[in-house]
């Protein structure tokens, strides 16, 4: 008898999850957003559903789109792949026209060959790994720039602006960082005269980093750049100082969060940061952050911006083309000519990459991002 | 296995949870051949084994009386019943030899008796026994040969009568019978 | 494990079973491709559940790193048919042929350990396998193996979340028979008895190392096999997926459903991937509710949902191994190894 | 061989918080024989509720820093303490003797503890305030605060007291007593729940230490940032000799110095793995641990 109840308690539970989903289909248009909700990126997936639930409200005050309402259906992806694959059919069950977010790439490349199943159109707001839009699916978009456009840039910078004659590159072993790095390194160990003196990757969730950096420190390099996320890298750079490793740090775009110069403290000054411009270096942006802190009563996060970019993209297309039927978004969405974000103009490539990404570098000055050079 | 020799505890160790027979087809393992395959997908071979094993499990209950309680736990069953059930699974791994050491002890009298006669029934079904036992009634009750160690050595070895009355034996179990 | 003679099901079994299996077949055929997809994810578990079973349960080998054979066995087959081509099945038996060996080589040199140590070193062999895997190019570094095809039989090709379903659901059925008859066998009552009394399972004949050898290297075949249909059903498969927390996942299939208990671990499956996923709707409560639920879960029925025997004697064979160790200890007798 | 000397300093830092933390694994360990997937968590708690004070303390206006230090560190002790009796109490007491249904219990307890604090603090990671700075003993190119020294100092001296402790009071009799015999300790009129119970607070205290120091040392703390540090202080009781007081200590500063060594002359990507080789090794060649004592096999 009690393993019937057992049973039975099972089926309980099969219940709400069977209710859930099966969501009303009613008049709304309805977009998802994939996001980590748990984990160690928590918080960037809150800052990426709110600019989207934002980005949702302005277009209904106007009216909606289509004369229908529209509704952000986000999921926890929790970063994962399984997680992230689950979370893809849940959106495609609530009967999303189209899905824009994902944060980490090693989430959103399995994800995307579900999306790609069901022809429904994914603008990635935040991952870069080149592998997400090189496995040619033609309904996979991006509003931000490849691992492979920011790291040419970052060794131009270091070799050029910065002089560096023997660099060193640190990743996390995560599909991004290590994208990032790989294109630095490609391109670093094409530049004649240059040297790429160390090549390794720290343990994400760590917190003591002296050891490699001590090995860092013996080979004296120029520039040491980190690709990995602003976690680690705002530790990475306190104890990159502590230690007394020679030349200049530089870290890539996941570290221009707050968080980070308050990590470091002290450390952060004169840290450079490669990134695409900060909303608040755009005027395009000015309002967004303004529109953004008024209604979440905090700042925007690093990707924020972004994410408000991608569903706005999938609702200009929606209204360009007169319909909320998948297959139309994909062709739409590809068809954007010009948009104006809060990012900038926004142009599809072949491959769906955003056209003409601007990557400009950041310096760390009384603790705060400031455009270097500017 | 391969030397055929088969044992039992002086503290008895059966797998009390397990049922009385599966007890006994344990000891069979050595006998069966069936491999990781044919457990895998239940092979004729399988099958054949296992019909075989539970006849041959239920002749050695039977052999040592305890046919009746083949589906009870072991656990359950009475000191003087498990003593017999060890000695099943030990017979059930086909032995030339079998060591019980100390089977009688913490047994009452009417225990004792029915293993002496077990013991005999065994010897007499060709199988050598030897055990290690200081309770006089059962050693001489069966023996046909005792070998008497005191501390580690050797002290005597013979038939029982010869044994009875050696004076080695009699001191180390009595103690010297001090002249007055 | 009733070894000698199987009785029919009572009344009140067979009613559970029967809604299982009413379920198990309706699922793909009125279900949404979430649910659907759910419910996949379900039978990977219940492979992977039913491979640590045996060693976990069976042969009472407590293991902390079995994603590593999970790991290997999705590897085998995402890189061979992605970098080599190589069709879905036959793939297999590679993955099958390298989770043994793996098998062989964790256990080999571990398996004289005390049970908590070799908890530590199976724990220490998944991270090497999940370390290797992100630092290795061959298999992709951390961005894994993406773009691999699905799964054909003759023409068709199996996409579809139903037709993934119903190749889970084989997959699951092969494995829980394969399983079934492996408690009901010779190897089934070596496991027990080595389990129960390791010194008597040798005086009955039973060599322990190999029998525990064999589990290891059994229930690592079980977990290739899952990593195999994992692979195809994902299509993309990176080292986050096989992490010491998914060990631990799989460990808690086991011990929730009642060790050792087949209809346990099935149990157990549904409920690891169906309770976070029903608490999904309560986003960032979701995870603190789950932890809450296995503390409330195992206070309630500390001896899993669905236990077994099996489960019962384990817990009274360490009970009754540590009041025999603790009397040795006290007689200064020195402790059998 | 300043990079040797370097490394060596690098290494001990890790270590000291490893061992603070492994010493809590191994002594529930030793008592109970219990996995505590939840004591990684409970490091967490202190460095969080060590952060709580501090800004408590700053709406006070009590600044010196070496006082705050103090408070916070006494407060997150005994609070942390508690809330591992809590812990004890309601998740593993019921649950003594089955022990994997306890695992389970465990890791359920870790997960609650994790998004607790995630709920309670922060998704984000928190920064601890900057009090001390990088100032050290000038020892030429070599990089050493007075923090570490600090941190250093004052984990052996927590560690040499624990084993005072242990084997100098009756508390610590009855510790040992319950170690190796449960039942007879009880049938000696040993309280058994309330030992087992202060041996959950002192491990919490250690590992609330090591948590608030975290904070000060690295400055960030985040909800998750007791697993990957637990995972490896288990790792480093189970090398010392799991149950083994002096062994979690010695574990803990040798898996530090492996890793760092492993990350300076090898490579950083492959230390973990390079930690695990060793480890499995000398189980293999001791497979009780460096100092383990022969414990009695359960099967």
């Amino acid at each position: 008898m009690r393993r019937s109840l057992a049973c039975l308690a099972m089926l309980a539970l099969l219940v709400p999850a069977a209710a859930l989903g099966v969501g009303a289909q009613g008049a709304t248009v309805k977009i998802g957003v994939p996001v980590p909700l748990s984990g160690g990126n928590a918080k960037m997936g809150d800052d990426i559903a709110k600019a989207a639930t934002l980005a949702a409200e302005e277009w209904n005050a106007k009216g909606g789109v289509l004369g229908r309402k529209i509704e952000i259906v986000s999921f926890d992806d929790a970063c994962d792949a399984q997680q992230s694959v689950t979370a893809a059919h849940k959106l495609l069950d609530a009967g999303v026209a189209a899905v824009a977010g994902g944060y980490c790439s090693s989430a959103a490349i399995p994800a995307s060959a579900v999306y790609h199943d069901a022809g429904v159109a994914f603008v990635a707001d935040a991952s870069s790994n080149p592998k997400l839009t090189d496995q040619g699916f033609e309904n996979v978009f991006r509003v931000i720039g490849r691992d492979d456009q920011q790291g040419p840039y970052a060794a131009g910078f270091m070799i050029k602006t910065l002089k560096g004659k023997k660099i060193a590159i640190v990743h996390d072993n995560t599909a991004y960082a290590k994208g990032l790095a790989d294109a630095t390194k490609a391109a670093v160990e094409g530049a004649a005269g240059v040297q790429l003196v160390f090549f390794d990757a720290v343990t994400p969730g760590e917190k003591d980093f002296s050891a490699i950096l001590t090995k860092v420190k013996s080979l004296k390099p120029d520039v040491t750049y980190y690709t990995g996320y602003y976690p680690e890298g705002g530790l990475i750079a306190k104890q990159f100082k502590e230690l007394g490793v020679p030349g200049k740090f530089m870290a890539g775009d996941a570290n221009n969060d707050p968080t980070f110069i308050s990590e470091a403290g002290n450390a952060s000054e004169g840290v450079f940061v490669t990134s695409t411009p900060l909303p608040q270096d755009q005027t395009t942006a000015k309002s967004f952050i303004d529109r953004y802190k008024k209604r979440w009563n905090q700042d925007p996060g690093p990707y924020s911006a972004l994410e408000y970019d991608a569903v706005s993209v999938v609702l200009d297309a929606i209204k360009r083309s007169g319909s909320a039927d998948r297959g139309t978004i994909v062709k739409a969405i590809a068809a954007t000519k010009g948009y104006s974000g809060a990012t900038g103009t926004i142009n599809f490539d072949m491959k769906g990459d955003r056209k003409s990404v601007l990557y400009i570098t950041y310096i760390i000055k009384g603790g705060k991002f400031v455009p270097y050079g500017m | 296995m391969k030397r055929r020799i088969a044992r039992t505890f002086q503290m008895i160790r059966l797998f009390p949870d397990l049922d009385v027979d599966e007890n006994v087809m344990i000891g069979l393992h050595g006998r069966t051949r069936a491999g990781t395959l044919d457990s895998l997908l239940h092979t004729p071979l399988h099958r054949r084994e296992e019909a075989w094993a539970r006849d041959e499990t239920y002749r050695w209950l039977a052999f040592v009386g305890l046919e009746g309680r083949a589906r009870s736990r072991a656990r359950e069953l009475a000191y003087g019943d498990q003593r017999r059930l060890e000695i099943a699974r030990a017979l059930a791994t086909a032995p030339r030899l079998l060591i019980l050491d100390e089977p009688a002890s913490g047994m009452n009298p009417a225990e004792k008796a029915g293993l002496v006669q077990l013991v005999g029934r065994i010897r007499d079904s060709g199988i050598t026994v030897l055990f290690i036992e200081h309770d006089m009634s059962v050693v001489m009750g069966i023996s046909d040969r005792i070998i008497v160690l005191d501390y580690g050595v050797q002290i005597a070895e013979g038939a029982p009568d010869a044994i009875q009355r050696d004076p080695r034996v009699i001191e180390a179990y009595l103690g010297r019978e001090d002249p007055e | 494990m009733k070894a000698l003679t199987t009785q029919p099901l009572p009344f009140h079994r067979l009613v559970p079973v029967a809604a299982v299996v009413l379920l198990a077949i309706g699922l793909p055929i009125f279900g949404t491709p979430y649910l659907i997809d759910v419910g996949t994810l379900v039978l990977v578990y219940i492979m992977l559940g039913l491979g640590l079973n045996i060693v976990v349960g069976y042969a009472g080998l407590l293991d902390l790193g079995y994603a590593a054979f999970f790991a290997i066995g999705a590897y085998t087959t995402g890189l061979l048919m992605v970098r080599y081509h190589v069709a879905f099945w036959l793939t297999l038996p590679a993955a099958g042929i390298l989770t043994a060996l793996s098998g062989i080589v964790i256990g080999t040199p571990t398996l004289r350990m005390r049970s908590d140590y070799l908890a530590i070193v199976t724990l220490g062999f998944g991270e090497i396998v999940r370390i290797a895997a992100t630092n290795f190019t061959f298999t992709g570094g951390p961005e894994g193996v993406y773009g691999i095809p699905h799964a054909t039989i003759g023409r068709l090709v199996l996409r579809s979340p139903q037709a993934l379903y119903w190749l889970g659901m084989a997959f699951a059925l092969v494995v829980l028979v394969g399983s079934y008859n492996l408690a009901r066998s010779r190897l089934g009552r070596a496991w027990l008895a080595i389990r129960e009394d390791e010194a008597a399972a040798q005086a009955a004949g039973i060599y322990p190392v190999y029998y525990k050898l064999l589990a290891y290297v059994l229930g690592a075949v079980f977990a290739g096999v899952a990593g195999s249909f994992f692979a195809v059903k994902l299509t993309a498969i990176n080292p986050s997926s096989f992490t010491f927390i998914q060990s631990v996942t799989i460990l808690m299939v086991i011990i929730l459903g009642g060790m050792g208990s087949l209809p346990g671990v099935i149990l157990g499956a549904a409920v690891i991937i169906i309770l976070p996923e029903a608490l999904r709707a309560f986003d960032r409560v979701r995870m603190l509710a789950f932890g809450v639920g296995l503390i409330v879960l195992m206070l309630l029925r500390p001896q899993g949902l669905w236990p077994s025997r099996i489960g019962q004697i384990v817990k009274r064979a360490v009970a009754l191994s540590e009041a025999r160790a603790a009397a040795e200890i006290a007689a200064g007798a020195p402790t059998p190894e | 061989m300043d990079i040797a000397l370097q490394q060596l300093v690098n290494g001990l830092t890790v270590g000291a918080f490893y061992a603070l933390i492994a010493l809590g694994y191994t002594m529930v360990y030793g008592i109970i024989r219990l996995i505590n997937f939840a004591h990684g968590d409970i490091y967490a708690a202190g460095a969080f509720l060590g952060l709580s004070l501090y800004a408590l303390l700053a709406l006070l206006h009590i600044q010196n820093p070496v006082l705050t230090t103090l408070l916070a560190l006494v407060v997150s002790m005994g609070c942390t303490g508690l809330l591992g009796v809590l812990l004890y109490r309601i998740a593993y007491r019921p649950l003594l003797h089955a022990r994997l249904s306890i695992l389970i219990s465990a890791i359920g307890g870790s997960l609650t503890l994790e998004y607790g604090l995630f709920l309670i603090y922060s998704p984000s990671f928190l920064v601890y305030p900057h009090l001390f700075g990088r100032a050290g003993p000038a020892l030429g190119d070599l990089a050493i605060s007075w923090l570490q020294v600090i941190i250093f100092v004052s984990s052996l001296l927590l560690m040499a007291a624990l084993y005072v402790l242990v084997h100098r009071t009756k508390i610590g009799m009855a510790m040992r007593a319950l170690a190796i015999n449960q039942d007879a300790a009880r049938l000696m009129g040993i309280d058994v729940n309330r030992v087992i119970a202060s041996t959950f607070f002192l491990g919490s205290t250690l590992a609330a230490f090591a948590g608030v120091m975290t904070g000060l040392y690295y400055s960030q703390i985040s909800f998750l940032m007791g697993f990957l540090v637990g995972l490896k202080a288990f790792t480093a009781a189970v090398l010392g000799g799991i149950g083994n007081i002096p062994g979690a200590v010695l574990g803990g500063f040798l898996l530090g110095i492996l890793e760092s060594l492993a990350a300076g002359y090898f490579s950083s990507r492959w230390k973990d793995v390079v930690a695990f080789v060793i480890l499995i090794v000398i189980l293999v060649a001791r497979p009780r641990g460096l100092l383990g004592e022969r414990v009695v096999e359960r099967m």
